[in-house]
């Protein structure tokens, strides 16, 4: 449907972001919500559509080694910009602003929370004033990550190159109102609270964006957020509403908006510790040292995984926004494995008889099952999150009566994911036998993801408990597949590597995937040209948004 | 000021006299009827609480998934006329979701309502009343000694200073990493917390228990009767029993009132920031709070643990004004 | 009672500094991690350079001594620099230049300056917690006096049956009532507040107010709650009064007797307690700020601490702090103003 | 009943039949019980009494002063200008109280209010009563606490009543009583809390000022010796009730009713000879938890006999102006 | 008092008891209230000395001062052969039983939350180690001792009447079996009837245990009657001491032949002209130069305004400060001979 007019035509556009965006540099944060935002302002060379395929943006094509634009030997991407894009102050983009995007992002005292997308770049060069080739230390297999995806944007040379390193924090104008080539630009920003944005006048495309401006209002909860727009319309776009399913469905009824959800990668998942978490072993707790007394035991992760109803955690805590899923990888298409599907639906029985097979009975009745003097108890951590704790309940009733003893822990979620190395309850010192979260990966790229489960990721005293590898699988074999696909550049030969290292995953039991997350928003009925996006920025084609009749 | 002889004067001698003193406060308190029906009610609550888990024995972990979502068994009356009876007769046929099962309903993950009420009761009450206590315990000391030894006035004074300035989030955030794992070594996970939320609450919440007392001590340090117990040699730890603690009563009893209030609110927001009971465990505030997304559609999942909080400050509000009056041997004695 | 003044002033340096050490200290050894708030899909090498990039890397005294300096002597150039230049008050003089770029108290959140984000602030939560205060303690008088004079009537008992309830409500709970009644159901005030809005004339003042009705109204009920016991307790104590019978025999007004001679008496533990909540209008209120998106300091406190934005929260904590103690002396020299018998030795 | 008294047209105060009830929790308290007396203009009545014997109880009901409830006026009247006070609406009794009728209480040390500065409490009153402007009612205030004796009076205007002595606080009491020159000044065991070289200060005052504003006083005390220094005329009080009556030199010379002799024996005497051991009352005041049906000092009267404890005797006159309530003043006791 | 008699068993020198008054910053000491400005006297065994003065002359002061309940600036207090001035606390409070008080006001000096029964045991507890029966028994025969209904030992000092009230002080301070009590003015909040029951207690008592009396009060006439010998007091000091007949018959000192005179007296026998006491008491903060009551003395000459009169044995027994009795214009002799003569009366 097409929908066309002058720009600025429909006036205001209200978007709430209830966690509302603490700067407008996502260098300087690397939250999802500074991302957002700053995704209306500044753009990347590309960007990944709804399918999780890639969309050229500020470039002019995608290079491939097909068309010439990635080396032969994969150690260089050359990428040309599009024709005539100018930056919201009407000077031009050109090559000069890319290059020192990278060396704005990879200085080392700048503290930039996305350098990771310049690993292996080792330099960057302008072939002219539209051309820019980006050079590897060594073959990239995947060469689409630097300036690719909304963390990886496009800064204005001319405003920041007095931020350079660890003066970044003084430019607090620049942060605050960065120039960008996107479709708004910033006219008021209050950190943490609200943002204000007017259309860029000299935004490349005719007619767009169709606002004139947008309101961009942080604060409160999801279930205020969702209320605003699907209840008293005092917004157009809400974003992130992890809510119960029968509250959204309720907030949906009264008519004035309707909810949109998008899948990209988040599996909400349990990590079963593969290490002795007990407190009396002192400095060798959750060590690879001390293996766990049974969640090393496959046959154990295993049952638990099959006492798991799936749907029913669905069905409470996430309804249209989860799917049940029994990979750790579930998408993108190509890469999700069916290899494991059996988890779809729930086996108490099935799980019984393998726990007796395994030599776990309740020889006391109890109801607790016990081997060799160690019975079959778990303490279960996870974040602090209404849906979480639901989810903890509902896993522990099943596994007590699969014979299981639980108890639950919820921690706030910013010592849980804060590295603080002298708190014991961050999820990766791993305290306990069972914790459970959700990762993802950014891109759609899964190399770097399934990396995470090599040995040498484990956390451990001696790394300052920093690695990925938070349940501490370790496996030869998988560490092999790791390498090998670091060195593969096929698509296909990829995902099939993928794949197999996520059932090598499955099949330890050290992971139990539950729910494939999707990110639930809510948008008036009047606002038009939404495609939800998981990949990219959510709101990645705003440009296109337009107001109509609902 | 008049002698008021006359009415006081005790020609005959009552043989109530005899009975003692606490036969005389029980007499006084007595004739306060909001007292009464204040403290009936409490008892009536603390009993429920203690043993309607035994009555209803439905555990208030078990999640009934079958019936998630259940409404309370007064919704039928949200029903057309003709279908009110025949939905408490027969509520599994009703156009309501409703269940004698679950006479108050069940919430989204199917657990009775009712067994939550009575168990979560168990812990509000408990931290309310124990968080209160540490409070007034900490504040009636800290305000009587420095309104009473003149030097540690100050220092003392710039400590509540410091308290009241401290931010209560980080400091149980301390509190939690330093002796969580200590305390649920010795006392198991619940009790652990339990006596770590219960002094976490306490100690931030003495200060302005701290702050009336002192007053009052200051003035009641220059009242006679204190001197007259100096001239007897009275050593300042009695004095501060017998003379000085029974004096500021009124003020500590106010105290109280609002810090059972205070305590099961403050529970009920650090559950929600994740450092309160375990998740399965229910308490009153947790239930309000758990409550609140869906008050539209189930009110009743707010109103029973809100209306529950507001009649235990309530009935302690006027117990606490006829203990006060019951105490006060000037109005028992009219 | 100028020399109690200053006495206390000077004592309160120490004592200030010493509280904004307990803090620090407090913060220090809470856990809990700037980084927390980054996704995971950030690897642990970025997290710790970008930590670095914060300052994180050096000791602990070195840093306090850092926000020391920067609190007392940096930002204060920084103030004095803006009155001489911006503020209607003092902006006729010359501009002071102070300030020559040295390193302000910096937020690690936004990375900027954190007394900028205090002062964007400061106008939402004056105006809505502020005014909740003042129309609480406006309302909370009267409801106290009354009750006091009509003890034991219908006003007096339902006054004590609401204030009860209004102060055991959670205003998590009766904040979202009051949206659900009034925005949702009958549609009269926004459920969200808009900090831009600017009053330039008539229609935007009612704007202006309409979006404050909700939060004030939940934050006044609280005030309402606690100062109208206080001021009943205090009447009731002064009504029974000598000085009373005597205003009566000199012939004047119950309204002169009541309004003029009892409640100048009963005002003395009330102020107190009113002048000690002030310096919780400016911390603002943590919850219904949340509930109404009003963003103001409460708000900006929570968010940082849960941010573990330290410096912010040390900044906030330390204000509040100063606040407190400033008060606190408020409240005692009142207390003399309005009780000549009030003597300080 | 006084006889004739109301029917004098030389009377400005006429009480009559006054009834008063404290309602408490532990029953009734009839604190007065139908007392009745007359004033005259330029008098000065003394009223002595027991402790709790209910003398500031009554001249407190006169003028509507006491909280209602805990009181209750259940009977009485009390003609002053020919209207009773007891039924006059407090709106038009404040224009009496203060401007007709000035009243000092018992306690100085709390009867001023300690937040606002002596001046303005004289002040008050001025402005209200007598419409004068600020300045004039300053003006005014200096004169009056001149006229008690303050020293520094201009200065001593501003200061607050903690500032003075009690004896000066009780002077300053009475400076407001006095302010707009009262056809009636009702006192209140007004110098109890002074010692003697200032009660004679005082007293010398009072004797000047109803000489030059011919003011007619009620004195309630306890001292016998102000009494006898000062009064005209004097009301005995006993269990709330007036038992005897008389001019000043009767009473001393000529009590009539036991509880008043009993009275004047108690006293110790600063001249003359010293008792070796003081006289007192034997037995305990009536609890007056309901009217009497007996004369109230028959348990403790050493000449009771059989009627005294079956009936409540009225008050019989003796001799001008001199009255008691004791039947012993109809009748020879019946036994020896 | 004859040569060779046994030492008094109270013995008071030159006792000074000063109220410092702070001001300025740092708290320094302006001034001082010279509540009690050098006061000397003697009281033997089984002697009531009677103090009077007029109200805030010190009176009380130095009837706390004697009992260390307040800390005396200067001057040694014997009773009983123990120096109390310069007790520590351990030993005073060993002392205590000795020497025991009776408050001004009854109503005060009470506990109004503890029971008549626990008041007059709290001696008891403090310095005897007698089981609860055993004080259950001597609380009883106190309470028959000073004439209270056994039966009233469970109820509240509000219940009881003035005259009972102060009986419940005087069973407290007997309960010891003290030597010496300070009677600081039991009677003056008592009417007439009353008042003659209290003192003829004190009277009996004394027959019966051979207690000794300090007793304060400004009712001349009470004290003539209870008294053995009288001290007046003035502004901090005696100006006239003399045993009772001598001071009533012929009063030395103007002050005390003005208080004296002021007495109203109930019997027309007795009238005599009254001597009325023109000007301000002076503040004791600031007492005039010369003789303290040489503002208000209507017999003053010139010599009053500058030098303070000494105290000089006038008769036997009967001691003045005043310069009328002057044998010559030389009146420079040393305050300590005056002392010396005090002692050896
Ligand atoms: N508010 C009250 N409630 C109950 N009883 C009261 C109240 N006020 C006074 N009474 C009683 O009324 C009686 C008379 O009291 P009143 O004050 O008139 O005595 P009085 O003669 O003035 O005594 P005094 O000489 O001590 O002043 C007393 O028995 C007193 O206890
Ligand atoms: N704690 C104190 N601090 C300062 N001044 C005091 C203190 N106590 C008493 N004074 C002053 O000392 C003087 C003597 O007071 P004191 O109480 O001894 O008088 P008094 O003779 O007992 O009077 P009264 O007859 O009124 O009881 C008064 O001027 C009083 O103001
Ligand atoms: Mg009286
Ligand atoms: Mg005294």
């Amino acid at each position: 449907e097409a929908h066309e007019g002058e720009r600025g035509r429909d006036g205001q556009l209200n978007i709430i972001y209830w966690q509302a965006p603490s700067t407008l540099n996502p260098f300087l944060s690397g939250g999802t919500k500074e991302v957002e935002s700053a995704s209306l302002i500044i753009e990347p060379l590309v960007r990944f559509n709804p399918q999780g395929e890639m969309v050229a943006w500020l470039a002019e094509d995608i290079p491939t080694v097909e068309n010439g634009g990635v080396a032969e030997d994969l150690t260089s991407i050359t990428w040309t910009l599009k024709e005539g894009v100018q930056w919201s102050d009407g000077t031009p983009l050109t090559s000069e602003d890319v290059i020192f995007t990278w060396e704005y992002c990879t200085h080392p005292e700048g503290g930039c929370a996305q350098s990771s997308y310049f690993d292996g770049v080792s330099d960057v060069v302008a072939v002219d004033d539209r051309t820019i080739r980006v050079e590897f230390s060594s073959p990239k297999p995947f060469p689409y990550t630097a300036f690719v995806g909304s963390e990886s944007p496009i800064i204005q040379k001319a405003q920041f190159q007095e931020c350079l390193g660890a003066r970044a924090p003084e430019c607090t104008d620049a942060n605050f109102g960065p120039i960008g080539t996107g479709p708004f630009m910033v006219t008021d920003f209050r950190p943490n609270d609200v943002v204000t944005f007017e259309a860029n006048p000299n935004f490349r495309e005719e007619g767009k964006p169709a606002f004139a401006s947008v309101n961009f209002k942080g604060g409160g909860d999801a279930l205020a957020a969702a209320r605003s727009v699907l209840e008293t319309g005092e917004f157009d776009y809400a974003w992130n509403l992890q809510l119960a399913p029968e509250v959204l469905d309720q907030l949906a009824a009264a008519g004035n908006g309707q909810i949109v959800t998008a899948f990209a990668t988040s599996v909400e998942r349990l990590h079963l510790n593969q290490t002795d978490p007990d407190a009396s072993l002192g400095e060798g707790r959750a060590t690879m040292d001390h293996p766990h007394p049974f969640l090393t035991d496959p046959r154990v992760g295993q049952a638990l995984s099959m006492a798991i109803d799936r749907q029913l955690i669905v069905d409470v805590g996430y309804g249209a926004a989860g799917q049940v899923t029994c990979n750790v990888l579930p998408a993108p298409e190509a890469y999700a494995s069916t290899a494991n599907d059996a988890c779809k639906t729930q086996d108490m029985e099935g799980a019984k008889a393998l726990l007796e097979e395994a030599g776990w009975v309740d020889s006391d009745g109890d109801g607790v099952r016990e081997k060799d003097g160690e019975r079959l108890s778990v303490l279960y951590q996870t974040s602090t999150n209404a849906v979480r704790q639901d989810t903890q309940a509902i896993i522990k009733q099943l596994w007590e009566e699969l014979g299981v003893e639980v108890e639950l822990r919820n921690i706030d979620a910013s010592v849980f994911f804060g590295g603080d190395p002298g708190s014991p309850d961050t999820f990766q010192k791993f305290f306990a036998d069972i914790e459970m979260y959700t990762n993802n990966f950014a891109g759609v790229d899964p190399e770097a993801y399934m990396a995470n489960w090599r040995c040498s990721e484990i956390p451990s005293p001696e790394t300052q408990w920093q690695g990925s590898n938070i349940q501490r699988f370790c496996s030869e074999e998988y560490d092999a597949l790791v390498t090998q696909m670091s060195e593969t550049a096929g698509l296909e030969e990829r995902a099939e590597l993928a794949k197999q290292m996520n059932d090598m995953l499955m099949q330890s039991y050290s992971i139990v995937p539950l729910v494939h997350r999707g990110n639930p928003s809510a948008h008036a009925n009047s606002l038009g040209g939404i495609e939800m996006n998981d990949w990219d920025a959510e709101i990645w084609n705003i440009k296109d948004w337009y107001r109509q009749d609902g | 000021m008049t002698d008021q002889t006359a009415t006081a004067d005790p020609a005959p001698i009552k043989a109530a006299k005899e009975r003692g003193q606490w036969a005389d406060v029980w007499a006084q308190f007595r004739t306060h009827k909001g007292a009464l029906i204040g403290s009936g009610v409490f008892l009536t609550i603390v009993a429920t609480v203690l043993f309607g888990p035994y009555i209803w024995t439905v555990d208030p972990g078990y999640q009934d998934f079958r019936s998630r979502n259940v409404r309370h068994i007064l919704a039928c009356f949200s029903l057309p006329w003709g279908e009110i009876a025949s939905c408490f007769t027969s509520p599994d046929t009703a156009a309501v979701n409703v269940t004698w099962v679950h006479p108050l309903g069940t919430d989204n993950i199917g657990r009775d309502t009712l067994a939550r009420l009575l168990f979560g009761g168990r812990i509000s009450m408990a931290v309310g009343l124990t968080a209160m206590a540490i409070a007034l315990l900490l504040g009636t000391l800290i305000g009587i000694l420095s309104g009473y030894f003149r030097r540690i006035d100050g220092p003392l004074m710039r400590l509540t200073d410091l308290f009241l300035a401290l931010p209560l989030l980080p400091l149980l955030l301390v509190m939690v990493l330093l002796f969580r794992e200590r305390l649920s070594s010795a006392f198991g996970p619940e009790g652990g917390i339990f006596i770590l939320i219960v002094c976490g609450i306490g100690i931030t919440s003495w200060m302005p228990t701290a702050r009336i007392v002192r007053g009052d001590v200051l003035a009641l340090k220059e009242r006679e009767f204190v001197l007259a117990a100096r001239s007897i040699g009275t050593r300042p730890a009695r004095m501060i029993l017998r003379h000085v603690l029974p004096n500021v009563m009124s003020p500590i009893m106010v105290s109280a009132t609002l810090g059972i209030a205070t305590a099961i609110i403050t529970e009920s927001a650090l559950s929600f920031l994740g450092l309160g009971f375990p998740p399965d465990f229910p308490t009153w505030g947790r239930l309000l709070n758990d409550g609140v997304q869906y008050m539209q559609q189930y009110p009743e999942r707010v109103v029973w643990p809100g209306a529950l909080i507001s009649v235990v400050v309530l009935s302690v509000n006027y117990i606490g004004d006829g203990l006060r009056d019951a105490l006060d041997p000037r109005i028992r004695g009219l | 009672m100028l020399t109690f003044t200053i006495r206390r002033l000077l004592t309160a340096v120490p004592t200030l500094l010493f509280i904004s050490l307990v803090i620090f200290l407090l913060l220090e050894l809470a856990p809990g991690d700037p980084m927390a708030q980054v996704p995971l899909t950030v690897p642990p090498e970025v997290k710790q350079r970008m930590r670095e990039a914060l300052g994180l890397g050096e000791p602990v005294p070195v840093r306090f001594y850092k926000w020391l300096v920067q609190m007392f002597w940096v930002e204060p150039k920084v103030f004095i620099d803006w009155m001489t230049r911006d503020s209607w008050l003092l902006g006729w003089l010359p501009d002071t230049a102070l300030y020559g770029g040295e390193q302000r108290v910096i937020s690690w959140q936004t990375r900027s300056p954190v007394m900028d984000i205090i002062v964007q602030r400061l106008p939402q939560t004056l105006w809505v917690v502020g005014m909740a205060y003042v129309i609480g303690v406006l309302i909370a008088l009267p409801i106290g006096i009354i009750s006091a004079y009509r003890q034991y009537s219908v006003f007096d008992q339902v006054g004590t049956f609401v204030s009860m309830i209004g102060f055991s409500i959670p205003p998590f709970f009766s904040g979202v009532v009051v949206i659900v009644i009034f925005s949702v159901q009958l549609g009269w005030f926004p459920s969200i507040y808009d900090t831009t809005h600017r009053v330039v004339d008539w229609e935007t003042f009612k704007v202006q107010i309409s979006q404050m009705v909700m939060p004030v109204m939940v934050l006044a009920l609280q005030t309402t709650a606690q100062i109208s016991r206080f001021m009943r307790a205090s009447m009731l104590d002064n009504l029974g009064q000598d000085y009373v019978r005597t205003a009566r025999a000199k012939g004047m007004r119950e309204r002169t007797v009541v309004l003029i001679h009892v409640l100048r008496n009963s005002m003395i533990p009330v102020v107190t307690v009113i002048a000690l909540g002030v310096p919780s209008i400016f911390g603002g209120a943590i919850i219904t700020e949340q509930i109404f998106k009003v963003n103001g300091i409460g708000q900006l406190f929570i968010t940082a601490l849960q941010a573990n934005d330290l410096p912010m929260v040390l900044t906030v904590a330390f204000i509040f702090a100063f606040l407190i103690v400033l008060f606190n002396l408020i409240a005692d020299v009142l207390y003399g103003v309005l009780d000549p018998r009030i003597r300080y030795d | 009943m006084a006889d004739g008294a109301a029917s004098r047209s030389d009377v400005i105060l006429d009480v009559s039949g006054l009834k008063t009830v404290f309602r408490t929790r532990g029953g009734e308290v009839h604190a007065v019980n139908d007392v009745s007396f007359d004033l005259r203009p330029g008098e000065l009545l003394g009223v002595v009494g027991e402790s709790g014997s209910g003398k500031s109880v009554t001249m407190m009901s006169l003028l509507g002063l006491l909280p209602q409830p805990p009181a209750e006026i259940r009977a009485g009247t009390v003609m002053f200008g020919g209207q009773d006070l007891l039924k006059t609406p407090d709106r038009d009794l404040r224009h009496i109280r203060g401007a007709r009728i000035g009243f000092v209480f018992q306690d100085p040390m709390t009867s001023l209010n300690p937040v606002f500065t002596v001046g303005y409490q004289l002040r008050e009153p001025l402005r209200k009563h007598m419409g004068l402007s600020n300045k004039a009612a300053q003006d005014r205030a200096f004169e009056l606490l001149e006229l008690v004796g303050i020293p520094d009076a201009r200065r001593r205007l501003s200061d607050y009543p903690h500032q003075f002595s009690g004896g000066m606080r009780q002077r300053v009491m009475i400076a407001i009583a006095l302010a707009c020159d009262p056809q009636i000044l009702i006192a209140d065991e007004p110098t109890t809390a002074l010692d003697v070289t200032i009660q004679a200060q005082i007293l010398d005052l009072m004797a000047e000022l109803r000489e030059r504003l011919k003011m007619a006083v009620i004195w309630i005390t306890h001292d016998l010796g102000v009494i006898a220094g000062i009064a005209d005329r004097v009301l005995v009080m006993y269990g709330g009730q007036v038992v005897e009556q008389a001019p000043v030199h009767e009473l001393f010379t000529a009590p009539k009713h036991p509880y008043t002799q009993a009275l004047l024996t108690t006293i110790p005497h600063i001249r003359g000879a010293r008792a070796d051991k003081l006289t007192v009352i034997e037995g305990q005041p009536p609890i007056l938890s309901a009217a009497p049906a007996a004369c109230s000092f028959a348990a403790r009267c050493p000449v009771a006999f059989g009627r005294c404890k079956q009936e409540n005797p009225p008050r019989f006159p003796v001799a001008p102006d001199h009255d008691a309530a004791c039947f012993l003043l109809t009748e020879e006791p019946a036994h020896a | 008092m004859p040569d060779g008699s046994p030492p008094p068993l109270v013995s008071v020198q030159n006792l000074k008891m000063h109220f410092p008054i702070h001001a300025g910053l740092i708290r320094r000491r302006v001034g001082e209230v010279k509540a009690v400005d050098g006061v000397s006297f003697d009281i033997a065994e089984g002697e009531t000395l009677g103090l009077v003065g007029e109200s805030g002359c010190g009176k009380s002061t130095c009837g706390r001062a004697i009992l260390r309940l307040y800390d005396p600036t200067e001057g040694e207090i014997r009773i009983d052969g123990t120096d109390i001035a310069s007790l520590n606390h351990k030993d005073l409070r060993a002392k205590r039983p000795v020497m025991q008080m009776v408050f001004q006001d009854p109503q005060a000096s009470l506990n109004p939350r503890m029971t008549v029964e626990a008041i007059i045991a709290e001696p008891l507890d403090e310095h005897t180690s007698m089981t609860t029966a055993e004080k259950r028994e001597k609380v009883r025969e106190l309470m028959d001792a000073v004439g209270l209904n056994r039966a009233f030992a469970g109820r509240y000092p509000h219940a009881f009447s003035g005259g009972q009230r102060q009986r419940i002080g005087i069973a407290r301070a007997l309960a010891l079996n003290p030597k010496f009590i300070v009677c600081d003015e039991p009677i003056a909040a008592l009417d007439v009837s009353i008042q003659a029951q209290v003192v003829n207690l004190l009277e009996d008592l004394q027959r019966q245990f051979g207690l000794t009396y300090l007793f304060i009060s400004h009712d001349l006439s009470m004290v003539r009657h209870i008294a053995t010998r009288v001290a007046v007091m003035y502004l901090g000091k005696i100006v006239e001491i003399a045993p009772r007949e001598a001071l009533y018959e012929a009063p030395k000192h103007p002050y005390t032949q003005a208080l004296l005179s002021a007495v109203p007296e109930p019997d027309p026998a007795f009238r005599t002209a009254r001597t009325i006491l023109q000007g301000d008491v002076p503040s004791p903060a600031n007492p005039p130069q010369g003789c303290n009551f040489c503002t208000r003395c209507p017999q003053v000459i010139d010599i009053c305004h500058k030098t303070e009169p000494a105290m000089r044995e006038l008769a036997p027994g009967q001691f003045a400060a005043c310069h009328l009795y002057n044998e010559t214009s030389d009146h420079a002799e040393a305050p300590e001979a005056q002392q010396e003569q005090l002692e050896v009366q």
